[in-house]
């Protein structure tokens, strides 16, 4: 029991890490760091789901019987281009808003936009 | 931890980390990008982020007991959730059993492909991958109208000045750069192509073939490297890209096939499937890098900007 | 020209509208604006006269517009109630403009245009509500009233005018919203149709504490019967232009809310239905509240608009209350009392503006001597409030007697005393006016004195229902006809 | 040709949003993008058509037959959504050539219209598709976009609420990529069909249930549902009034969309509805939604803000409707949901006429806006009615079918919940009509004209609309039933 879950358990864990950091953090790169390690930590979690004991890669070859489970594979590559696109679009955002409020911690973006209305 | 460049360094190495993870785990695929992109890019990119927003964060003055409720009952939730997930690793598990068995057992017959990832990410689940090349694309363009700078001439010669000092500094990483980026670049080349029987794709190769414009920019500079490449030139090769990868959707569409049906594009089907997979793998690699180089070069572009504004 | 009755009744509900049009596209000159608003009030008059004529050789005139959802129809027909509501409404919509003509040139008000407009636009609700031929276009047009009143109860844009129209619309729309619509529905929730059927929709199995709660719903859904809770409204539309106020919140209007609980009342419920009702009981008493406190109320008002308000209010009640009494006297006391007091109130509050206008008084307190300036003005008043309290020779007289007759065959003496009480009052609150300007010792300071009567219009206008008042007193058959055609119906 | 339709309505826009980059002048790629969304127009309506006469239309991508492949399965519910996004997206368009001349730099002008394409395309997508996870990717295209296109307004607010809006919209995906993730492993597919097929034999395990909470929690963040619904106001209220429009007609439609397929199709009304507290759970939150987002709607300055949360609580009603969990309560969801996008966008278009004469939307500028600029004002007056749910619009035909539904359960206060927060309505739309009507128009704003035309056409053809389709039900309430039905396995 303990050891056929434990895996999954470690993953939970990374990702309350790194969905902490999103929710708790001020630091809007800091943010975006949060949701990287959430979105990996879940990438970790579908490749754990495709691990078979004693398979291989999905490479086929001569003599390999048994294979780990490819899709989660695929779904994991389109989603690890899916984090990084939002990354960069996260980063982006936090540029310009530099620029625009001169500071990327939410706490002062918030009394600006108080003393704007 | 206050400090983000630090922050954002153990970021890539936990990146590097899942990334030996997935070999270990046999997703060799998977742990190239993840090498690539969670070690790589995102870190890079974050790096220039912070050079610009700053490195060091405000300590949290309110307490963030609510946000470590939601977490703790979110991770409480998932626990629970795994109770009932079949054993890690286990062969009976329901995934092994039902959809995936075809793609190992009948890939080879149906597509004649050795990498079943390569297979079924470029012809199985195909759309799905339009769909993460069109996610890239969104991506760059999205970057592009937030960031990019109408250059004026009248300061090249300023950064020109920047750029010489830079040369000055580094001479030996000058030169070995100048001796590894074919190398990196041949590198990407046979990752594109060889995606098909190992690891590697069109992802991965566009991402690498990326990595050494952006080494040869960090250090011959924004405007040498944009006599290398022309910003409008990518934009069209992101574009191009795309259309290559749905065009070949199109063509089986006008075989009377159904979209992406890859089978009509020769005689014998399964080479036809092979075909239309390098071609779409092609389109991937080329929206990818020229994405990559779009986004590194207006955060770039972003940088210099301000430090001519300062100057 | 022969033009079927059913042409003419889809007529009668487009002709307002196209006059809307007509008065919007000429509204640059105002002589041919005023003449198309005459022409078409005169031409709705013939219509409806026709139709009335139709009805009374006893052709079953209906026509079918549209399916909303399946069930829901706009469609239109005629009964007696309908007519008897459309008669009033057509024939004083033209006494009206007549009156209006007179006053918004003399007062030389702004957006004429505009008010016209509405003023169309209303009326053909009005006649959409009197001649539905079920709950749901009843409704619609119901809306369509409200909304089209509002711009001229707000017509002078003052804050104070911002005000009123907001309380008037406030309670307007919520309480229809809220009440008319849930009543509604849950009618066709549990009777499966909102078409008027003689006798009533609900079969005799309805649970009866369910239909008590859907009636509850209609009395104070349909707020423009101003029944207690929610009269506030009426007090506040008096900001309105005086034809407006005369009109619409004096006939149009309110006379619509209690058509439409006479309607909910005879063709929705039924009478006999009505009568087993538990809440009935409430509703009878709430209405006669209603009577009595309005009454109190509108003693003490200064302003003489304000206190005709409140006597509508009460005298709204008198309807209410006879359409709840389920008796044969009752229904046709209130279907009486609907053409009565329309013609009698109308009368007061033309005189109303014709003081505003002539001597540009608005306190009953300043009118002490003004008789002697402007006798017709006040004689009329005087007729009018006879016909109000309900003595001879007017046409009051009649639907008052039927009323009390309602209350003592539905054994309700406590209302009967009410009825009669709140008589006492209406001579309380109304006779001194015309008494104090013929009478009163003091003359009116000198300002008054170059005060005329009020234009010509105005003054033909108001003898016009001043007359009214009276022939209803002497030649009251045709009115009596339709009253007991709406009861026979009923049950 | 024909038998394509279902994938050229995705990849006509898809394909378009690339070959934009190829045309140069701004004009043109603003007539070619509303030429690729009137063709996805006019193929979504011959593809509702086709699924109203001929029942459910397959279409297996790259010729893999599911669950091996991806499949598009296009049934009367998102022939109908499609119907409602392409055709708002197609008539805002039309406007979007005048309105972002003056809101974005010209240099942008050519990313916008693709960022606009790509996000129609995302919608089109995620509700054509019949693969759990091709909804992953395609939701991440739309809300990409839409991040983007919220960051390119004037404003710099535009910016921290599009970050906001990343940050919710990122989570919430993310939920739903676990939730997914927890399906696939219970029953190792991803097709929607076969896990409907596959999900009872393990209904009852944790795993199972933990998968429905985060999808459904997933969805709930994307669709702005109260209380999770703070990050809408602002990413309307400073977006470019184009962006508002389109957004606020069709983005949390989808999310609606979405949470119905999933309860119904995939996890199935038993699951949904009987296992879980879901129904009490949802009435609750969609009256408290109705109820907070109105009364705050009437505090607010901006008119912009001002719809903004009028929208939170029109997906009070829908979710109210949902919850009933019946035929006749998805029929007034579905219902509202059409009616709801025409209103939304029609109001937002005049906004933004506004914003392009008056550059604000500020209440208080609005004075005497009713006689300066008369077409516009009256249509967001009647829009305002509309929403209100007044006879003859289409606000009274969902609120008639939503109040029935609600009756017919035997829920009477809800039912006179529900009306009352139309009267709320009616305060906050009769704030803009006394400011535009009875305030005299502010000093040295004389000169302010009537919108143009091509501000006037598209708002008046949704205005009309709204007035037509709340005469004329038969469409509407004819597909939403049809929808409804078929979801509920009930033969029509």
């Amino acid at each position: 029991m303990i050891l056929g879950l434990y895996n999954y358990w470690i993953v939970v864990v990374l990702m309350m890490v790194g969905f902490y950091i999103v929710i708790a953090h001020g630091n809007l790169v800091k943010k975006i760091i949060g949701l990287t390690i959430f979105q990996t930590s879940v990438f970790i979690f579908y490749i754990s789901m495709a691990k078979v004991d004693g398979g291989t890669a999905p490479i086929l070859a001569e003599g390999i019987k048994q294979f780990s489970n490819p899709l989660p594979h695929v779904l994991i590559l389109t989603a690890i281009v899916v984090g990084i696109a939002t990354t960069a679009l996260g980063l982006a955002l936090a540029v310009r808003i530099k620029e625009a409020y001169g500071s990327v911690e939410e706490e002062e973006i918030q009394k600006k936009d108080n003393l704007d209305c | 931890m206050k400090d983000l460049l630090a922050v954002i360094m153990l970021l890539g190495i936990y990146g590097l980390l899942s990334a030996s993870f997935f070999v270990v785990m046999d997703a060799v695929d998977v742990a190239f990008t993840e090498a690539s992109v969670g070690a790589g890019i995102s870190t890079l990119l974050m790096l220039v982020t912070i050079s610009m927003t700053g490195r060091s964060e405000h300590p949290v003055r309110h307490k963030p007991l609510l946000a470590l409720a939601v977490v703790i009952f979110t991770g409480g939730l998932l626990i629970y959730g795994t109770l009932d997930m079949p054993y890690f690793g286990l062969a009976e598990a329901p995934i092994h059993q039902h959809v995936a068995p075809r793609y190992i057992n009948d890939s080879m017959q149906e597509i004649g492909v050795p990498n079943i990832v390569t297979s079924v990410l470029a012809s199985y689940r195909a759309f799905d991958t339009f769909g993460e090349v069109v996610v890239i694309f969104t991506a760059g363009i999205g970057v592009l109208a937030l960031l990019s700078v109408a250059r004026r001439r009248d300061d090249a010669t300023k950064i020109e000045s920047l750029n010489m000092s830079m040369h000055e500094k580094h001479l030996i990483l000058r030169i070995v750069t100048k001796i590894l980026i074919p190398f990196i670049l041949l590198f990407a080349l046979y990752v594109q192509f060889h995606g098909d029987y190992g690891p590697g794709g069109g992802f991965q190769a566009g991402v690498i073939f990326a990595a050494a414009i952006f080494l040869y920019t960090m250090l011959f500079g924004m405007s040498t490297a944009r006599r290398v490449i022309n910003q409008s030139l990518t934009q069209l090769l992101a574009a191009i890209g795309v259309l290559l990868y749905g065009s070949v959707g199109v063509v089986s569409l006008l075989n009377g096939k159904n979209f992406l049906d890859y089978s009509v594009l020769a005689t014998d089907p399964v080479a036809g499937q092979h075909l239309g997979i390098l071609l779409i793998e092609l389109g991937v690699g080329i929206t990818v890098a020229s994405i990559m180089i779009i986004i590194f070069f207006n955060f770039a572009a972003r940088i210099e900007d301000q430090q001519n504004k300062e100057n | 020209m022969n033009i079927t009755l059913e042409s003419m009744l889809n007529l009668s509900i487009i002709m307002p509208l196209l006059a809307a049009a007509g008065i919007v596209t000429t509204g640059r000159n105002a002589n041919l604006r005023e003449a198309v608003t005459i022409v078409t009030s005169l031409v709705l008059l013939f219509l409806v006269i026709n139709l009335y004529q139709g009805n009374q050789q006893g052709e079953s005139i209906s026509v079918l517009w549209w399916e909303l959802l399946p069930g829901l129809q706009i469609s239109f027909s005629i009964e007696p109630l309908g007519i008897l509501f459309a008669l009033i409404a057509s024939f004083l919509w033209l006494i009206t403009t007549v009156y209006a003509i007179g006053y918004m040139r003399s007062h030389n008000e702004k957006n004429q245009t505009r008010f016209y407009t509405c003023f169309a636009i209303a009326i053909s609700s009005v006649m959409g509500i009197a001649f539905s031929d079920n709950l749901f276009s009843l409704f619609i047009f119901y809306e369509v009233l409200t909304l089209s009143t509002y711009p001229l109860v707000t017509h002078s844009g003052t804050e104070e005018a911002k005000k009123g129209g907001r309380v008037y619309l406030g309670i307007l729309l919520s309480t229809s919203i809220v009440f008319f619509l849930l009543a509604i529905i849950s009618t066709w929730f549990v009777a499966g149709t909102l078409d008027f059927k003689p006798g009533g929709v609900f079969g005799s199995d309805v649970n009866k504490m369910v239909a008590g709660v859907i009636l509850l719903l209609f009395v104070f859904g349909i707020g423009k019967a101003a029944i207690m809770p929610f009269h506030r409204w009426l007090p506040a539309a008096m900001v309105a232009p005086t034809p407006v106020s005369a009109l619409l919140h004096a006939v149009a209007v309110v006379k619509a809310g209690v058509f439409t609980i006479l309607k909910v009342c005879t063709f929705i419920f039924g009478i006999d239905l009505l009568a087993e009702l538990p809440s009935t009981q409430f509703l009878l008493y709430l209405a006669g509240a209603s009577i009595l406190l309005a009454s109190l109320v509108a003693m003490r008002q200064d302003n003489l608009k304000a206190r005709l308000a409140y006597s509508t209010v009460s005298q709204l009640g008198y309807i209410t209350m006879g359409a709840l009494l389920a008796t044969s006297s009752g229904v046709i006391g209130s279907s009486m009392h609907m053409a009565t007091h329309a013609f009698g109130k109308i009368t007061l509050f033309f005189c109303a503006g014709a003081i505003l206008v002539a001597a540009h008084k608005s306190k009953i307190s300043e009118m002490r001597g003004l008789g002697r300036q402007m006798p017709i003005t006040m004689a009329a008043f005087f007729i009018a409030s006879l016909s109000i309290i309900g003595v001879p020779p007017t046409g009051g007289t009649w639907s008052k007697w039927f009323l009390l007759m309602g209350t003592i065959e539905a054994e309700q003496l406590i209302l009967m005393g009410i009825l009669i009480i709140s008589s006492l009052l209406n001579i309380a609150y109304l006779l001194p006016i015309p008494y104090h300007a013929y009478f009163s010792a003091d003359k009116l300071s000198s300002s008054g004195a170059g005060i005329k009567e009020a234009p010509l219009p105005s003054l033909i206008a108001l003898c016009v229902t001043t007359v009214g008042c009276v022939i209803l007193f002497i030649y009251p058959q045709p009115l009596y006809e339709l009253a007991k055609a709406v009861w026979q119906l009923g049950n | 040709m024909l038998a394509h339709l279902p994938i050229l309505q995705v990849i006509v826009p898809l394909m378009a949003a690339p070959l934009c980059l190829l045309i140069t002048r701004p004009r043109l790629v603003w007539l070619f993008a509303l030429i690729a969304s009137g063709l996805a127009f006019l193929i979504s309506s011959v593809l509702l058509q086709q699924v109203m006469t001929s029942g459910t239309i397959i279409y297996e991508l790259g010729g893999w037959a599911p669950p091996w492949g991806i499949e598009y399965r296009i049934d009367q519910l998102n022939a109908f959504l499609l119907l409602i996004i392409s055709a708002v997206s197609t008539v805002v368009l039309f406007a979007a050539h005048t309105s972002i001349s003056q809101e974005i730099p010209t240099d942008r002008h050519t990313f916008f219209y693709i960022l606009y394409l790509l996000c129609l395309a995302g919608m089109l997508g995620i509700v054509a598709t019949g693969d759990a996870f091709n909804v992953f990717v395609f939701l991440e295209i739309s809300s990409l976009s839409a991040y983007a296109l919220i960051a390119l307004g004037k404003d710099r607010r535009a910016l921290w609420a599009s970050y906001q809006y990343l940050i919710m919209g990122t989570i919430g995906a993310t939920f739903i990529l676990i939730g997914i993730g927890l399906m696939y492993q219970m029953t190792g597919t991803l097709n929607m069909d076969d896990l409907s097929r596959r999900l009872p034999e393990v209904a009852q395990t944790k795993t199972v249930f933990t998968a429905f909470a985060f999808v459904i929690v997933g969805i709930c963040l994307k669709l702005a549902m109260f209380p999770l619904h703070l990050w809408l106001p602002n990413a309307y209220a400073y977006a470019p009034s184009i962006v508002t429009a389109f957004l606020a007609a069709t983005a949390t439609k989808v999310a609606v969309y979405l949470l119905i397929r999933f309860t119904f199709s995939v996890f199935g009304l038993s699951f949904s509805f009987t296992h879980l507290p879901l129904q009490i759970l949802f009435l609750v939150l969609g009256l408290a939604g109705i109820f907070v987002a109105s009364t705050a709607a009437i505090y607010q300055t901006n008119i912009k803000h001002l719809f903004a949360y009028s929208s939170i609580a029109q997906i009070g009603y829908m979710i109210v409707g949902f919850s009933v969990s019946t035929v006749a309560g998805l029929t007034a969801t579905l219902l509202h949901l059409f009616n709801h996008a025409l209103m939304k966008s029609a109001l937002f278009l005049a906004l933004g006429a506004v914003m392009y004469r008056i550059g604000t939307t500020q209440l208080n500028h609005f004075q005497g806006l009713g006689h300066q600029m008369p077409l516009t004002m009256a249509a967001i007056v009647i829009g305002g009615l509309s929403l209100i749910g007044v006879p003859l619009t289409v606000g009274f035909v969902s609120k008639w079918y939503l109040v029935l539904a609600v009756i017919e359960n035997g829920w009477w206060p809800v039912a006179v919940l529900i009306l009352l927060g139309s009267l709320l309505a009616v305060v906050y739309v009769w704030r803009i009509v006394e400011m535009a009507y009875f305030k005299p128009a502010l000093a040295g704003t004389e000169t302010i004209k009537e919108a143009p035309l091509s501000f006037l056409i598209p708002i008046w053809i949704l205005i009309i609309a709204n007035i037509y389709f709340g005469i004329d039900t038969r469409l509407s309430v004819q597909v939403a039933q049809a929808a409804s039905q078929s979801l509920f396995g009930v033969s029509p």
